[in-house]
């Protein structure tokens, strides 16, 4: 289970978001560009330190200013896709995907295997040894899919997975990560901005607005007028405005 | 947005190409003509006597084993030194931004002067050296510290301004996937930046080869043990210049098949790796 | 060095009487107990030098050298190694001051040769050579030299103070320069006037800080005319240099000196090194490169 | 995944952390060291002494006049010439390429050497232009000339090596846009590598300013004229040491001033734009 | 009238492709990731020379090998929209609108005026000072959007807008993009994976697989089994199958 609360002073506004997620469970992070997904995801991950907060996964802290706990990105577990894929322009579709595994000390002789099973899954097989800075954009999103989950992460964070997808990957990968999040058993974030997609592949959604959480609920009931919603409300009064129409309470605390 | 809407774009299209044309000439030529100079100076029987002159031979070898040695030492740990230094954040890092710049400003042949006050036997340091029978000064090891000390600001420099200039989603990613520090130093880092690196050792080992001053201060200028080419050429300029000349030609000559041969290595081990 | 740890220092040792020509008679007495650190020239010296078992001139000789002798070093190591069979010399050449430095910061050396009085006397006094084996070893006279196109029409030492002439000189503070400005100075004195002295210094486009860069500005025409020794005319090419001599009587003598080091772990060749440069077969070769005899 | 399973990984992080510690102070400490060994041969009289001189004090003004225009003439050119150079493609572009490394494996007096046996009175460009009576040698302009010379060459390859590893898609996107090559270089190019340019300038600045082999050969050391501070320490240095060391370290704090002040105001500079 | 036909060998395939965009036409490009959707709009714009082939903007030729034309890119006068923003990170927002009428030659004085217009369109009045490296990725994809448009381009490439947007921003871009295109009567070619965007925006679409097009028609048309069609088939089966399915002809000739 991951619980995370997370504080941090933006340019525009202040973040400060409280989310949990079990075992198992996707959740979806949505909300206007701006909103503040990535960065969450980034201070999760121990890329960018927030301000204040705890982050704990699976009863691990990872992040405790008060304990002086800042576990490095590196040894967290995760599987993080950045919204730009970055994939190595310098290594070979096969290299990166085996990276995080190497990078693990997974046993040689299992890497090779392990490698074709994600190459396979993500249709990356006849592009094997090619440099991925030489694939389109599609490619290399598949890249960075396959990258990320290969070493096995104990959490999945993955922002706007579906982008450059074409219409049969993201099919794929839409039924893919059901599945294997549910098989894993792990926490997972996937940031997006269609209700579709979300109604897909989400357990629950959670919406943010200039830093904070103002809606959360089953991706069936997102609120229509989260598509229509007027620009450039205070986050309060949105939330209100939101669940004035779902009945949700205001408030949601960690 | 007709043909004719694009004929001054097209003009200064053509203006801006020859201009380029121009400066590419101009400044290749600057360069080149100098030293293409050089070689009218020297005749083939020149050439053969210094190739056959014993001193000269032996100042080539340790001119190419020393600045060898010094190049290995300055990428082996200039590189990770530039990697640590524009990657982390410590107190006293402008101090330290600023130290590894003096070398840089320091005339060489003060720079020679200083290793001798540091390293000779009644140096700061040299002096407890002596007592376990240790000498730096006047030997090998001293050309090789000279020109270490000399060359490295210009590896590290470039060093830091490619590690800097480098997108950082490539090391981030690196590190959500497990990645230590070497291993992304060594995977990611040194591979995207290789280009440029593989520049900045060209440029060190050149100016390592050149080194004259410091060398012949603190190392002095013994055939066989600390005279390297430059020191050489000096020694050929006196008298009849055209030797020291035909000397300096053949260390360019020299030094260009290793640059060649090393950048078209590494070029092919970075689209290898 | 590692080898030589203990014992005190070596006393002077008394002058061996030796005859100028008579090559290698032994004169090593004492241990090899030196202060110094450097045996033999490796890449870091940690190892004892293997200690002189005969008495017989062999082995190495380290020569720190003014480096205008430069030239003759080229013959006078050779002619030396076919005398005494079994040695090797090599010329460590630099200016005696930078050399001086040097042998001060912990250089080893088994011969000192100084272009210059003052810094024997400074090396001397403070103790670094064996005193008795300190001699007066060639000397060197100031000479105009000239392009053999001769650009500038400079045919007399009165042309210099001409106005328009390009000249070359060595700095203030190097030997070459030094006695080429008492050289102005007599002959401003004896011949001139302070008028030509004032013309001439407004003439000079460069103090240079080697003999090398006087010869070669003069060689390639970029000035008129320049100061050097003697021995850096002899030095170059046949006929691209062309000379005006300073009469003797205004002309200053650079006296070099060579003296044996008292580091010197090879004192037997040192000292038949230093002879053989005296002897008439040494002073023949120097003369060659236009070096003149010690009156 | 429990917190025990994290420990020879964090054992490990510590390890790399003091082992960069190490070596950041190892090579600090090597290239600060034979500096600051100098400081301790002057003395506050002889430093007043030295400010005092005319000569020295001229040297001072002319190293600084010299530099700053060597290094404005090496970015001006040099800049322009590494963006199209990197940016085109054109026959004979890897011989370019190999010309204009050719000065940094030159011995510097031998620079000075073929720029004179160029551009001297009766050099091959030279002698053309003593016709007209122009003459190079023995001024100003070719204690600048020398310098340009040296020194150009580490700007431009430090340069050329940002300019191929900047990503593309900037220089691209600018040209959808309707930008001349011209917009390109001045507002996408040089701001995205302005740091790594201005360290390179920084670099040349300071090659420039301790340039002494090819600056006396070619122009020769006459007071106010081409007597830059490394000719004077030079020249001190023949006299006494310790008035030489001095000269340098006057010529060390100085620069250091300088580039400071540079790097300051162009990373202010790069910020604003 | 945008007429192109280009040709180029790529590393898996040959790109052969002959399209045609009518004034005030929408082109939605679609196809496989790597089937060379961007590699096409690149040829176009001119940023990689192709093989051969021909191109023809409202009676301009800008490419033609036989003729020796080859127009730079930067007098075509397109507005083109990589598949990555590549907003200028050193630049403002507004720097990075401005940029292209600068370019352009805009007069000084209309810049202002014409840079809020676009401002206010992409919603980023807000962030106008922002250096543009520091937004979100969302936010970096409006102002892709906005510099490419705010020069007014006389044909419109955009590869895959609708990205990294959220429901909002798609929806008014969307929207925008139909009037604008229609208004000004340029052609405009629209890279996306998704029918639903396709029939939201598209005049045409047009299906690529493998560098040849495979189906062409009325983004209303667009066969259902273009998203679970199975991968690997040669193109020229799959253009058969189509064919079969769809009832048009298996050639679609320029
Ligand atoms: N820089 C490159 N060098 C070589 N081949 C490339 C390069 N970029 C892309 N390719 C290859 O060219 C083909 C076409 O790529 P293109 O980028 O046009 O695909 P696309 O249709 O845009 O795909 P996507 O939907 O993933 O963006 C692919 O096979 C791809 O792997
Ligand atoms: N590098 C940065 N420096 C400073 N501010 C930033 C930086 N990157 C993003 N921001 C700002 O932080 C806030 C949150 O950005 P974030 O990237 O988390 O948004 P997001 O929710 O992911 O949006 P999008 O849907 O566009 O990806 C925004 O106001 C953004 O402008
Ligand atoms: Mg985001
Ligand atoms: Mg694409």
């Amino acid at each position: 289970m991951l619980e995370a609360r997370v504080k941090k002073i933006l340019r525009d506004f202040p973040l400060d978001l409280a989310i949990t997620v079990n075992p198992g469970e996707i959740l979806v992070l949505m909300g206007e560009n701006g909103a503040g997904k990535s960065m969450t995801l980034n201070m999760i991950s121990g890329i960018i330190p927030p301000d204040s907060g705890l982050i704990r996964l699976n009863g691990t802290i990872f992040y405790d200013p008060h304990g002086g706990i800042h576990i490095p990105v590196e040894d967290r577990r995760i599987g993080y896709v950045f919204q730009n894929p970055a994939v190595f322009p310098h290594m070979t579709v096969r290299e990166n995907i085996a990276f995080g595994l190497r990078a693990r000390h997974t046993p040689t002789s299992t890497i090779a295997g392990r490698v074709d099973r994600w190459l396979d899954t993500m249709n990356l097989s006849d592009l094997a040894g090619v440099k991925a800075g030489m694939l389109s954009g599609g490619q290399q999103q598949r890249v960075a899919l396959a990258r990320a989950l290969a070493p096995g992460p104990v959490l999945l964070m993955l922002d706007e997975p579906f982008n450059a997808l074409d219409a049969r990957s993201m099919q794929d990968v839409k039924g893919f990560l059901r599945q294997y999040v549910a098989d894993e058993g792990i926490p997972c974030i996937l940031v997006m901005h269609r209700v579709r997609d979300a109604k897909d592949v989400g357990d629950r959604a959670c919406i943010l607005d200039q830093g904070v959480k103002v809606w959360e609920g089953r991706p069936g009931d997102l609120p229509g007028m989260y598509l229509t919603q007027e620009r450039g409300h205070p986050a309060r009064q949105l939330e209100t405005r939101i669940s004035s129409l779902t009945g949700i309470p205001s408030s949601i605390t960690d | 947005m007709n043909a004719t809407g694009m004929r001054p774009e097209r003009l200064r299209h053509t203006i801006a190409i020859a201009g380029a044309a121009a400066l590419l000439l101009l400044v290749t030529l600057y360069l080149a003509l100098p030293v293409v100079t050089l070689f009218f100076r020297t005749t083939p029987d020149l050439f053969l006597s210094s190739l056959g002159d014993p001193d000269v031979l032996s100042a080539l070898w340790l001119s190419l084993f020393t600045s060898t040695v010094t190049i290995s030492v300055v990428v082996l740990l200039g590189t990770p030194f530039a990697f640590f230094h524009s990657r982390s954040r410590y107190p006293g890092k402008v101090l330290v931004d600023t130290l590894i710049d003096l070398p840089l400003v320091l005339p060489p042949a003060v720079a020679g002067l200083g290793l001798l006050l540091l390293y000779g036997r009644t140096g700061l340091i040299g002096r407890y050296l002596d007592l376990f029978g240790i000498t730096i000064a006047f030997t090998t090891l001293a050309v090789i510290m000279a020109q270490v000390f000399v060359a490295s600001p210009f590896y590290i420099r470039q060093a830091k301004a490619l590690f800097e200039q480098m997108d950082p989603a490539y090391e981030q990613t690196a590190r959500t996937l497990g990645a230590s520090p070497l291993r992304i130093f060594l995977g990611i880092t040194i591979p995207l930046t290789a280009n440029g690196l593989v520049s900045g050792a060209v440029m060190t080992f050149a100016r390592a080869l050149g080194e004259f001053g410091a060398t012949i201060m603190f190392a002095g200028n013994l055939p066989g043990v600390t005279q390297t080419m430059p020191l050489a050429v000096y020694g050929g300029l006196e008298g009849n210049f055209n030797i020291g000349i035909t000397i300096a030609i053949l260390l360019v000559i020299l030094s260009f098949a290793i640059m060649m041969a090393f950048r078209f290595f590494a070029r092919r081990e970075v689209s290898r790796a | 060095s590692v080898g030589c740890t203990s014992g005190a220092p070596e006393q002077p040792v008394p002058p061996p009487t030796v005859a100028a020509t008579t090559p290698a008679i032994p004169a090593v007495t004492s241990p090899p107990i030196i202060t110094a650190a450097v045996p033999t020239p490796v890449i870091v010296a940690t190892t004892p030098a293997p200690a002189p078992a005969t008495e017989m001139a062999s082995g190495l000789v380290v020569a720190y050298t003014a480096a205008s002798l430069k030239g003759a070093s080229g013959k006078l190591g050779p002619a030396f190694e076919k005398a005494y069979p079994g040695t090797h010399v090599i010329f460590d050449l630099d200016g005696t001051q930078i050399l001086k430095h040097q042998v001060e910061s912990g250089a080893y050396a088994d011969i000192f040769i100084s272009a210059s009085n003052t810094y024997t006397s400074a090396l001397t006094n403070e103790g670094y050579f064996l005193n008795d084996t300190v001699k007066p070893l060639t000397s060197n006279y100031i000479i105009v030299i000239t392009p053999a196109a001769n650009p500038g029409g400079i045919s007399s030492l009165a042309d210099l103070g001409a106005a328009g002439k390009l000249l070359a000189m060595g700095t203030k503070d190097v030997p070459v320069g030094i006695n080429t400005r008492i050289v102005i100075n007599n002959l401003a004195n004896s011949t001139y006037t302070a008028g030509w002295r004032d013309q001439l210094f407004r003439n000079v486009k460069t103090y240079e800080t080697t003999e090398p860069g006087i010869v070669t500005k003069v060689s390639l025409g970029v000035v008129d005319a320049g100061f050097v020794y003697e021995s850096s005319f002899r030095a170059a090419p046949k006929g691209t240099l062309a000379a005006i001599n300073v009469p003797k009587g205004d002309n200053a003598l650079q006296t070099y000196s060579i003296g044996v080091m008292r580091i010197s772990t090879n004192k037997p060749a040192a000292r038949a090194f230093a002879e053989f440069l005296l002897s008439t077969n040494g002073q023949k070769i120097l003369t060659d490169f236009g070096f003149r005899p010690v009156s």
